[in-house]
């Protein structure tokens, strides 16, 4: 018995001396919830923390609407050197675990994605349910914008971005999100545009094909939906439609609401051809009309029409946009539904997809809904 | 002193615990090294390996209902070469411990504390597992027992949660390369995992009913095969390929799961039940090691080897793999052919040295 | 009373003390740092895991 | 008044020694006692210790024979047993062993009339001197023998297949084997209805073990867990941190020394005084400490928030391992954070199983699980559903009445 106690205390004693290198205050961390990234032009990364502040000395907080951002910019070869030096700056610790929006500049993008991505996903304090959001220009301008909550910026443009992914699964942007896509044999990775001057600082979406294309796509609802119909499933979202009353002969102007709209493509292979169905089908109800219409099944029919002659504009738009920039997006759909075709298609002629014949099948459905209203839209 | 005896429920317990305890942490990352696709195929082959256990469980119970493999070795082969044949076991027995020491350090060291020594970290460990094993399989047994109705509560929250974030478009294409990856990736968890079931022969005087230990085998087999099938769908569903560049990704499924603004940051709920998983594996392998030596040694009681062996056990692991590599080259080459050796092989060996001593005996008799 | 065998158990103390402590040593102060204990295991089995299963 | 007949010498010099009368006659060979004592004592009083709303008050008195007949007021069968066994060599203080006979485990009156006859010992003060030399697991921590002063408890006990033991002198009673959820139930479980019982009890299993791991989930959060903090949070605590000089910690090492000390200085106090004190402990210095920037805020939350917890614990034995238990796990907390605790509960469980009181497992009845004594430990069925005795005691007669499925 003595013995085994002999060896417990030596068990605690080695315990309690060789242990606690994890250990440390929580007010003596930097916790960083937002990160930018920049490339210099010497071809070095610019890395700016937002780290949150917290509201030291003073237990009354009166002044609640002060900033509560405190910014830190670092340079280095890699993400880790730069944090190196802004640790050098910072007399607290940084700790990444809490972070949740990465901003890449444009350059990021087009020199070191791929070397960016690993980076962030080496690092072990970070998470991969972060966002990472492109914006054109200097990356660090993101932080330029005026914060009127009390919560962190990057926390505020996190929350606008999650506004958006009710919308569409196209503005998840997680990281591990993106990653499935880019790491995918022949994915293309998508990640929110944002852009500090536009209203709601969301501008639309960058396509990034691990062979070097970017594509930029600006989305602008509810005039033009195209990049959003491509991606497919999307919810509640408005379209604006102007068409020709059968009764009266005159333009009405009409704004519907897809409840939920999904988007398939089919390929055939004929003839030493590929050809291309766009299937696009969506559920949608009148949300607002210019008034004196009668909707009844004939007007049902033509608006029902227009908008599948809309959507069909809008898709081919983007299919020939996504063709000059570049950016496949049917290379991964075309391997998951055939990949023994995909193969042959490769071989012989890996621009297929600029050549290939697209057709479309769209089917809008329009509900009978007794809750639309007759105001203008 | 009182016999110590379990249940058969308590028995298919620690089966699972024994697979799952690193299973699920090392068996996603093996098979999505050769397959990401059609991982979730591979993953049967557990069961496979462990109706293998089950078979030569059930051998073993016909021939020796109340004695562990240590003591049928001696039964079979003779003091002499019996003695070298456990001798052989226990050293099988204390390699797989150390590779689960190892794993148990370098889990805790990646994933909750970086800066602290290994040496600390396997202080503690030891020094749980080495008390599980003193209090004895009886008491361990019921204290699994007692954590059941908690995982019943945490588990289907860390299955459900991520799989909102599941795509089903990571399965696609099926059959990618045909069938001779997911064979690859088959061999280490039908090999190495499926074979680890046949450690509860070990434990066959401890068992209220040994009859039924090749039906337990079959359904602890059963069960940790489709939670293993669970986590490997959850993780190719939520990480694509993006699970081959993952260290463990079990537990990066629970990091990135975000629901709301307060559903987050699971990871340590999993972390914490992933640990008491492998300590029960590592206390299961410890007291299988400890009845051999107390066999070899033919004493009374196990006790007195519950200490040295197991700081042995947890000292070996940081001194034969000094990295992730090594550790992960010894389980993918070396553990297969090693453990089906062990398992198979030397109860084989010790069957034919009976069939020969037998007739040797017999044909002095004729002779003489 | 059963004559208790004696020298397994301090054969077994004595073998786990010696390999902690060598084992320990070696760890801390890097003797031998690219001696792996485990290479005639890894040889024999490697090659056999290789030869049957084609790993 | 009862009379016995002795022979020996010997019995009357005890009872005379123990204020009994002795009637000697010329020419007869034996004499007889009369039980004419009355030893000063006081009457049955409400029950302080385990004090309920619903259910009965009365509570057992230092008088043994007092408390016999409080037992036997509620349990009026003829199979009730009484064991008698004279303990200490100087005080010979007399300790009943009660039991129902054809419900109680033979083997296990057997096991306590032998562990019983071993007690050696020159005095009995009190019942507790009794418990350590009968109880399994003496280095454990947490109770193995239940206790209670209330007489319907016992009954109930007994009913159940368990054993009752009554030192004289005490105003307590033992009741034996006892389980780990048996120290979670309250005695108003039983009286109130049953729906009302499984939230009590849930609560009160959930406030048993957050009394133990608050104080150490606090501090590993703190210090090595950080991730773990909802985002807004940190920002909170960390200026609430901002200015303390001690790590958390000590701080919480020393805010939980502190709230013992006061707990203590509140029992030992008089009633009236005891009270203000701990409030004006609690409540002012607790202020006094934040304000003074020497603890945080929230500390003092949780260490209140912990107190609070262990408390809910209805017996006594499982509040007292609790406050010894906290500052093992916080210590653990300091030195590795969220995997030191939970590695140190596992061990916890492990030890919790390997307890066995007289036979029973500890963790009955979920470790070994006995899905019909489930009935009775996180949720209570009601009393026409639970038709059978807990199977965890193996009673002799397994149905609670006869014509019961």
């Amino acid at each position: 018995m003595k013995r085994y106690w002999l060896v417990v205390l030596v068990m605690a004693v080695t315990c309690v001396v060789t242990s606690c290198g994890d250990y440390s205050e929580v007010e003596d961390l930097a916790v960083v919830v937002g990160m930018s990234m920049d490339e210099t032009s010497n071809h070095h990364l610019r890395v700016t923390c937002d780290i949150m502040r917290s509201s030291e000395s003073g237990s009354d907080n009166t002044s609640a609407n002060q900033n509560q951002d405190m910014l830190v910019t670092g340079e280095g070869l890699s993400m880790a050197s730069a944090l190196e030096n802004i640790q050098k700056k910072l007399d607290k610790r940084i700790y990444l675990s809490h972070n949740t929006l990465v901003v890449l500049s444009d350059r990021v993008i087009s020199d070191r994605f791929a070397s960016m991505l690993d980076e962030l996903e080496r690092n072990r304090e970070l998470r991969l349910n972060q966002m990472v959001v492109v914006v054109r220009g200097d990356a660090d301008q993101i932080w330029t914008i005026s914060n009127r909550s009390e919560t962190p910026l990057a926390i505020t443009i996190r929350q606008a971005i999650q506004n958006w992914e009710a919308c569409t699964d196209a503005f998840r942007a997680e990281q591990f999100r993106m990653l499935r896509d880019w790491n995918a044999p022949y994915g293309v990775a998508h990640l929110p545009w944002l852009d500090p001057q536009a209203a709601n600082w969301v501008a639309g979406l960058v396509f990034v094909d691990p062979r070097g294309g970017i594509a930029w796509w600006s989305i602008c609802p509810p005039r033009d939906n195209g990049a959003l119909w491509l991606l497919g499933d999307t919810r509640n979202l408005v379209q604006k439609i102007v068409f020709q009353d059968p009764y009266r002969g005159k333009e009405g102007q009409i704004c519907i609401r897809w409840g939920h709209t999904h988007t398939t493509f089919g390929f055939r292979y004929h003839k030493n051809k590929l050809y291309v169905t766009v299937n696009w089908w969506g559920n949608g109800y009148i949300e607002a009309m210019s008034p004196g219409h009668v909707a009844d099944r004939t007007t049902f029919k033509v608006l029902e029409d227009q908008a599948g002659r809309d959507i069909q504009r809008d898709i081919h738009q983007c299919i020939m946009r996504m063709r000059s920039a570049d950016v496949n997006l049917w290379r991964m759909s075309l391997y998951r539904t055939a990949p023994q075709l995909f193969r042959i298609l490769e071989r012989k002629d890996p621009s297929w997809w600029k050549k290939c014949d697209v057709s479309y099948v769209i089917h809008p459905h329009i509900v009978h809904s007794g809750l639309s209203t007759r105001s203008p839209g | 002193m009182r016999k110590e005896q379990i249940s058969r429920y308590q028995l298919i317990l620690l089966l699972i615990w024994l697979t799952m305890g690193t299973g699920v942490l090392v068996i996603p990352s093996v098979i999505t090294e050769f397959t990401v696709t059609d991982a979730w195929m591979a993953v049967p082959s557990l069961f496979v390996g462990g109706l293998l256990s089950a078979g030569i469980a059930r051998v073993h119970v016909k021939k020796f209902p109340n004695l562990r493999v240590t003591g049928a070795l001696l039964a079979t082969a003779g003091s002499a070469i019996g003695n070298v044949l456990i001798i052989w076991y226990v050293s099988v027995v204390f390699v797989v411990g150390t590779v689960v020491a190892r794993e148990f350090t370098l889990f805790v060291t990646m994933v909750s504390l970086p800066y602290t020594s290994e040496t600390a970290v396997a202080v503690i460990g030891c020094a749980s597992v080495a008390y599980i094993a003193y209090v004895g399989i009886e008491s361990f047994a019921r204290a699994n027992e007692f954590i059941v109705p908690l995982a019943a509560v945490v588990l289907p929250l860390l299955i459900l949660l991520p799989l909102t974030l599941c795509d089903v478009h990571q399965f696609y294409p099926v059959f990618s390369s045909g069938w001779l990856p997911v064979w690859k990736a088959s061999i280490v968890s039908m090999f190495v995992y499926g074979l680890e079931f046949s450690l509860a022969i070990q434990l066959v005087p401890n068992l209220r009913s040994p009859e039924k230990l090749p039906n337990d085998i079959v359904i602890a087999a059963s069960i940790s095969t489709v939670l293993i099938l669970i986590v490997v769908l959850l993780t190719v569903g939520v990480f694509g390929y993006t699970v081959r560049y993952l260290q463990y990704p079990v537990l990066e499924l629970i990091r990135v799961v975000r629901i709301g603004r307060f559903i987050e940051r699971l990871d340590t709920i999993y972390g914490i039940a992933v640990l008491m998983t492998i300590i029960s594996k590592l206390a299961v392998i410890h007291l299988a090691m400890c009845t051999g030596i107390q066999d070899l040694c033919k004493t009374r009681d196990y006790r007195w080897a519950v200490l040295p062996t197991g700081t042995a056990m947890f000292v070996g692991g940081l001194y034969f793999y000094r990295n992730v590599a090594q550790m992960a080259y010894f389980i993918e080459h070396v553990g297969p052919s090693y453990l089906l050796f062990t398992v198979v092989g030397v109860p084989l060996l010790g069957l034919t040295l009976q069939r020969v001593r037998f007739h040797l005996k017999r044909r002095a008799r004729k002779g003489g | 009373m059963v004559k208790r065998p004696t020298w397994g158990p301090i054969l077994v103390w004595l073998l786990s003390v010696c390999f902690v402590v060598i084992a320990y040593l070696a760890l801390m102060f890097q003797w031998w740092p690219d001696f792996q204990p485990l290479y005639p295991l890894e040889l024999v089995f490697g090659t056999a895991t290789e030869w049957l299963f084609g790993l | 008044m009862s009379m016995t007949a002795t022979e020996k010498l010997d019995d009357v010099v005890t009872a005379v020694l123990g204020g009994k009368a002795v009637l000697f006659q010329d020419g007869l060979g034996t004499a007889f006692i009369w039980d004419v004592e009355s030893w000063p004592g006081r009457q049955v009083e409400r029950a302080e210790n385990e004090p309920t709303l619903q259910g009965p008050q009365e509570a057992f008195v230092e008088n043994r024979v007092l408390n016999i007949a409080l037992v036997r007021k509620r349990l009026r069968s003829p199979d009730l047993r009484i064991l008698d066994f004279t303990i200490g060599e100087r005080t010979r203080t007399t300790v009943s062993l009660v039991y129902v006979e054809g419900i109680t485990k033979p083997r296990l009156v057997q096991e306590v009339c032998s562990r019983l006859s071993k007690v050696c010992i020159d005095g009995v003060v009190d019942m507790n001197v009794v418990r350590e030399w009968i109880a399994d697991a003496p280095r454990t921590i947490f109770p193995t023998i239940e206790e209670t002063e209330r007489p319907e408890r016992v009954v109930s006990g007994l009913l159940q297949g368990r054993i009752a033991i009554i030192v004289d002198g005490t105003p307590m009673c033992m009741v034996l084997p006892a389980t780990f959820a048996q120290f979670i139930t309250s005695p108003e479980d039983y009286y109130m209805h049953y729906t009302l019982a499984l939230p009590l009890r849930l609560l009160r299993h959930i406030m048993f073990w957050s009394s133990v791991l608050l104080p150490a989930v606090y501090v590993s959060l703190l210090t090595y867990n950080q991730d773990l903090i909802p985002t807004p949070l940190v920002q909170k605590i960390s200026s609430q941190r901002a200015g303390i000089p001690f790590p958390t910690v000590f701080e919480a090492l020393f805010m939980m020394f502190a709230f013992e000390a006061l707990r203590e200085a509140g029992t030992r106090l008089p009633r009236a005084v005891g009270q203000s004190v701990s409030i004006v402990g609690t409540l002012v210095i607790g202020e006094a400490a934040v304000r003074a920037g020497i603890v945080s805020a929230g500390m003092i939350i949780i260490v209140a928030a912990t107190g609070i917890a262990s408390f809910t614990a209805p017996a006594l034995g499982m509040v007292q391992a609790t406050r010894l238990l906290q500052f093992v796990f916080v210590l653990c907390a300091g030195v590795f954070g969220l995997y030191g605790v939970a590695i140190l509960g596992i061990v916890l469980i492990v030890h919790l199983a390997s307890i066995r009181s007289f036979g029973v497992p500890y963790l009955a009845p979920v470790g070994p699980t006995l899905l019909t004594d489930w009935k009775d430990a996180l949720v209570r069925a009601p009393w026409w559903d639970m038709g059978r005795r807990p199977q965890e005691y193996e009673p002799m007669d397994r149905k609670r009445a006869r014509g019961r499925r």
